[in-house]
């Protein structure tokens, strides 16, 4: 057995770290020798601080901190792309009278903070539209009812959030039209990273990571229901408050919307978890561009690695449609 | 007026001012009560001057307190009698066993608190402060605070305090214990001449029987604890009375008289 | 134009039954939720962002009756109150080196100051690092939040004695030591139960902060899942445990302090 | 076998050039900032979590240099004060209220700890909803953080007042309100000021509290950019700003205390 | 012993005990300096019982304080000699003007302090701690906080505590300010008996001047602030000396005499 410990980038457990949850229930981790610690912290950045210092082995969360950690001489890379899309989008209620993002002009758009990776999204999906962003079209509501409030009470008119922060406010029946990046949307933003350090040593305990996220990705998107009821077994207390039938169902449509975006990569000849390297020299170059040192943008090479790309597929994808398929509690 | 009277004759049996029946107090402490006052009555008429003594803890502070309404009586009563319809009680002075200063008033301020609490009149009052604290031995010292004072200093100023406002029921609990010898006899002189000349109420308590015969009409003698009044004694005295008098054979029949109520043989 | 003070010994004391205090408390509290309760319920504030409090008490009852929240309550119970005893021992440690030594005085106070301006998530990073993920840097959290208002009362406190009685103790050639125990530590109590009363209650925000920063378990994780599936009546029933707790604690300081500093000066004035 | 106290009248007052204290002080910040800079030179902490102070200054600098980082430092500050200020008020108003009157105590203490323990992030939304995005809810925040600290330590001190100085006031038959005022506050006042020092730096944490739950401006709103851009050097500066803005203000207050309670006792301690 | 002499026959002229020479003091204030004592120079032989009068606010506190080490003199010194090696100072018992009792501890464990605080034998010293309350009259408040109990048996509660770890030197101001006659009576022969037997040296401040009379070996009279020693005075009356003896001729001679060095006439 492996020791790995894996960073995630929100500060309790959530979707976004579902497959870890699976993974772990289904004891995929343990048949890849792997003892498997997830952990959780406030915020992406600390999530690679901690595993670029090896404080961790592999961090679990979005992409930025990594990219624009360089400069700082954080080395790792990411190994592992887990999200089908770029997970930051705009949205805008369904019916409102905006339904292209060049109808944004003049719009004021809620984002969880300034510091948010979503405004540099945002800003990038305006531009392209053809609207100029000014200094307060973003205004920062915070996240969840606090953010929907905004939108409700017309402070904002859009949102630049994130998947599954939008999956949360659909399950409590806010329904959303969604404008996406137009080269970048399909860039998967989540990945799995780890420093150059672990990639050296830990090689093959990366490789069963790998695999056994790979497997429980796709029994979630075998088998959603499956997934949710092992992810409440996992954390109880995320099934507190759907302890009446109503619930439980939104729960279950949130969690194939969630499962969905996981759902990356497990179609006929296609490989999961791959880095597209043009996509993510672009995110980089989008990223330092807007910091306003489009110079320092650092080489893929330097943040990705898909040398693990290929140990990660070797495995029975037919057996684990059919473990989802014949899943009992 | 009638109480101009009282001073050349004492102990008049008027309508009283201040009636004091069947007072008790208990206090109730963490280990068990302890029973200050049995049964206390005498009364007070208006202008009159009493002293009180008595052994030490057997309740004189307690008794003033209750009389200053600070304190309620477990039982029995205080009547107040003859005030003005409205007025709950007598304006008082009071001049406390300690001096109780607030420490971050200078002595004349501290002097002026009454003035300031009562709203009197500022000019004429303050100028009377300032009369008092010369009285009291304490000008030069006027924009000092109490912790830069001494013992006796800090109980002059008290002193000074429960005279500014002029009140008519003065009640000194051992005003002139801590003061050297000339001190106190200034003080107990002039105390005579400020009561002579205003009218007003005093109860005094002393642990000093020659004062305490110099200055009273009455002399209230208390017993230990728990106390009860043990006698009363008419000081028969002429007045005013000057300081040369304590050396007289009427003086000494009084002082020894209750000197010997106290089982004292002396006065130290 | 006659007035009397006069008493009777009762000896049959008032009964608690009728305390005219409690029954105002119950009476505002019933008047503020069932206004509460009728302004969700006519619509006046929205049910997503306030419960119904009869929404709230039915998911607390929920809660209380689900393993998973006990052993939450539990865990960020025990962060609150290692972090608090944690705060305690370093509070009354530097204050008194503060309020007698000089020198530790200006030494100290700027960076004491210093580490407790810094908001915790600005470097938690540093934090886990040094203190772990488990309960350790949670507790350091609440310490450090809670650690503040006692030093600085406990500093006014040592100080503040009475000079007459620190001389009478240098009369007997009392050691240093032997005038805090004796004179300063007695004498700062009040401070320092007033001290501990704010570090109380500062602690339980202390211990969700930390879970803030990153936890699986607590309260204070479940306030952010809860919050981020926007379960709002969820969220509250978490609140209404916590503020138990902090009441509940609060109450044990100040029956405490009543307890130690029973030599204190508001008893006299009462019986008057 | 003799021994002796004896004194002359130095007239030449010991310069403070060379104030051990202050040399002490300035060693030790000296030896950490060097060691600290070691530790990052020599690779013992990545940069990425821990700045060399060097590169902390020059961010530092950089950002005084800076007009917008100038309007969110005066945009906290502002925060900090307002809400400092109206968490003064409500604290003595309330903390008079509870002391003096026994059924406040009983009606509003369970609120006020209530009220406290309730992590604001919790309710984020209704302090939008009713205080807005801007300033306001900010001020709310840090009032509400700082209000506890003061309420608290009033309370104490109000009722703390020798009892023999308030028979004095009776017996001139002083108003309630006299008593406070010439007694009760003054005696009060190492308490008020002890818990307006920790209120003070609570302020400052409360600012940044505020600011994390949504602004555009401010200290706080920049330390979460920063924080996500990796940007460690930037955040560092910022704690400086705040420290320093922290530090200051406690100074400020501490100075405030020192005129106020000259009385204390300690001086004459001091002389001996 | 020669102290033993010393008591038959007064003021020894031996090597000096404690040699107060020049001693000056200055208070600063917020405004301006108090210069407490002008200059000031005496000496006490060991086991001397010295008594210090002087008018209110002339520094006999502030003296005191400086003997016993707790105020730093402004100029000149005080020498103790005859000390063991090593000793700083004599052990000292010391009654301050204003009781200074703790208030968290009861009267007996007031008492006990010093038992506590020097680390004397508990079961010895516990006895003398009860035998002392009893001799000081508060038998039945062993167990009261000093808010329970009056000014005077505050006082009292103070007066045993200096004498339980019978200190070989023994400063006390005005202990005896707060009692009535009876109590001070006994008090002052307590306070005898227990120096004769004890060969203590005593600095004992007092506005009684018979009480300082009957109990020095010589009484110091100061002058008003800025103080000076006025006169030093032996009082050559045989030991011990009885209450009976303040009306001798030889005792009232010595006692006019001081009253006359205060100006005061008679004695209150
Ligand atoms: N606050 C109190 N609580 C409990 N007992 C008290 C309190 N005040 C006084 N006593 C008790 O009441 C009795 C009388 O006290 P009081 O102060 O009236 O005596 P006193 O005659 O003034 O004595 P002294 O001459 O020593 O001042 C004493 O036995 C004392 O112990
Ligand atoms: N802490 C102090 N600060 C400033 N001045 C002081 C202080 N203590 C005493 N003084 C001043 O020093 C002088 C002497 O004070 P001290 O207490 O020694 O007098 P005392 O002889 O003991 O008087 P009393 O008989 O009234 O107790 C006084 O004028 C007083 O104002
Ligand atoms: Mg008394
Ligand atoms: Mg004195």
């Amino acid at each position: 057995q492996t020791k790995l410990t894996v960073q995630g980038g929100a500060p309790v457990p959530t979707y976004t770290l579902l497959g870890l949850y699976v993974g772990q229930q289904l004891g995929y981790f343990k048949a890849e020798g792997i003892d498997l610690e997830i952990r959780n912290t406030a915020n992406a950045s600390t999530a690679v601080q901690l595993m670029a210092s090896n404080n961790a082995d592999i961090a679990l969360a979005t992409v930025e901190p990594l990219l624009l950690g360089q400069e700082n001489g954080v080395k790792a890379k990411a190994f592992l792309l887990n999200h089908k899309t770029l997970m930051y989008n705009i949205a805008v209620p369904k019916g409102s009278n905006i339904t292209s993002p060049a109808n944004l002009k003049g719009v004021k758009i809620g984002v969880s903070n300034l510091g948010s990776a979503s405004l540099t999204v945002a800003k990038s999906i305006l531009l392209s539209a053809g609207v100029t962003p000014t200094a307060d079209t973003f205004v920062p509501v915070g996240v969840g009812d606090q953010a929907l409030t905004a939108l409700r009470s017309g402070k904002v008119q859009a949102l630049a959030m994130w998947d599954v922060m939008y999956a949360a406010m659909e399950r409590n029946g806010q329904q959303f039209t969604y404008f996406n990046h137009p080269t970048l949307g399909t860039f998967g933003n989540l990945a799995s990273m780890a420093s150059d350090a672990t990639i050296a040593t830990k090689q093959k305990a990366l490789c069963g990571y790998g695999r056994a996220l790979a497997k429980s990705s796709l029994f979630a998107a075998e088998n959603p229901e499956a997934a949710l009821q092992l992810y409440w077994d996992f954390n109880p207390a995320a099934r507190v408050p759907a302890n009446n039938p109503e619930e439980i169902k939104k729960a279950v449509a949130e969690l194939k919307y969630i499962a969905d975006i996981f759902n990356v990569g497990f179609g006929p000849g296609e490989k999961y978890g791959v880095i597209d390297e043009e996509k993510f020299k672009q995110y980089a170059e989008l990223l330092y561009k807007d910091k306003g040192t489009p110079e320092k943008t650092p080489a893929v090479s330097s943040v990705a690695t898909s040398a693990l790309t290929a140990c990660i597929n070797e495995f029975d994808r037919a057996a684990v449609r059919k473990a989802a398929k014949e899943w009992k509690k | 007026m009638v109480e101009n009277v009282a001073r050349l004759t004492p102990t008049p049996r008027m309508t009283p001012f201040i009636e004091v029946s069947g007072l008790e107090k208990r206090y109730d402490t963490r280990n068990g009560p302890i029973n200050a006052i049995e049964k206390v009555s005498f009364s007070v008429s208006k202008g009159e001057f009493i002293s009180i003594v008595g052994p030490s803890g057997c309740g004189k502070s307690t008794l003033m307190k209750m009389i200053g309404k600070l304190l309620q009586p477990t039982s029995g009563s205080i009547r107040f009698h003859g005030l003005p319809a409205g007025a709950d009680s007598p304006d008082l002075g009071m001049v406390f066993q300690d001096a109780v200063l607030l420490p971050w008033r200078t002595v004349f301020q501290n002097v002026c608190l009454p003035i300031e609490v009562m709203g009197l009149e500022r000019a004429k009052y303050e100028r009377r402060a300032r009369e008092l604290i010369e009285l009291v031995g304490l000008k030069g010292f006027e924009n000092k605070y109490p912790s830069e004072l001494s013992g006796g200093m800090q109980q002059r100023t008290s002193i000074a305090r429960a005279l500014v406002s002029d009140p008519s029921l003065l009640l000194m609990d051992e005003p002139f214990g801590a003061l050297d010898a000339l001190t106190r006899e200034t003080m107990t002189q002039e105390l005579q001449r400020i009561w002579m000349e205003s009218k007003k109420t005093v109860l005094f308590i002393t642990h000093s029987i020659p004062e305490s015969v110099l200055l009273s009409d009455r002399v209230v003698v208390m017993s230990a604890r728990p106390s009860k009044v043990q006698e009363i004694i008419d000081i028969d005295l002429p007045r005013p009375r000057q300081l040369t008098d304590t050396t007289s054979a009427a003086f000494g029949k009084y002082v020894s008289h209750i000197r010997g109520l106290l089982s004292a043989t002396t006065e130290l | 134009m006659s007035q009397v003070i006069s008493a009777t010994i009762t000896p049959v004391r008032r009964l608690p039954r009728f305390d005219t205090g409690s029954v105002l408390s119950v009476v505002v509290a019933v008047v503020l939720l069932g206004g509460w309760e009728y302004c969700v319920r006519a619509g006046v504030i929205p049910g997503y962002l306030l419960p119904s409090p009869s929404k709230v008490v039915m998911q607390l009852y929920a809660d209380l009756m689900h393993e998973s929240v006990r052993v939450d309550i539990y865990y960020t119970l025990a962060e609150i109150l290692l972090g608090f005893a944690l705060a305690t021992v370093l509070g009354l440690l530097f204050g008194a080196a503060i309020a007698l030594i000089p020198i530790a005085d200006k030494i100290l106070s700027p960076y004491i100051t210093c580490l407790q301006t810094i908001p915790k998530p600005a470097i938690a990073p540093l934090l886990i690092i040094w203190f772990g993920f488990g309960i350790s840097s949670k507790v350091v959290i609440v310490a450090l939040i809670a650690f503040y208002p006692i030093v600085v009362n406990a500093v006014v406190g040592f100080r503040g004695s009475d000079p007459r009685q620190i001389l009478l103790m240098r009369v007997m050639k009392a050691s240093r030591w032997q005038i805090f125990r004796m004179v300063q530590l007695p004498n700062a109590l009040p401070y320092l139960m007033a001290g501990l009363q704010i570090a109380m209650v500062f602690s339980v925000i202390g211990a969700i902060v930390g879970e803030f920063l990153g936890a699986s378990r607590g309260l204070g994780a479940l306030i952010i899942q809860r919050q981020a599936a926007m379960d709002v009546a969820g969220v509250f029933s978490v609140l209404v445990v916590l503020s138990t707790v902090g009441i509940v604690l609060s109450v044990i300081i100040k029956a405490l302090s009543k307890k130690l500093v029973f030599w204190g000066p508001a008893e006299e004035i009462r019986g008057v």
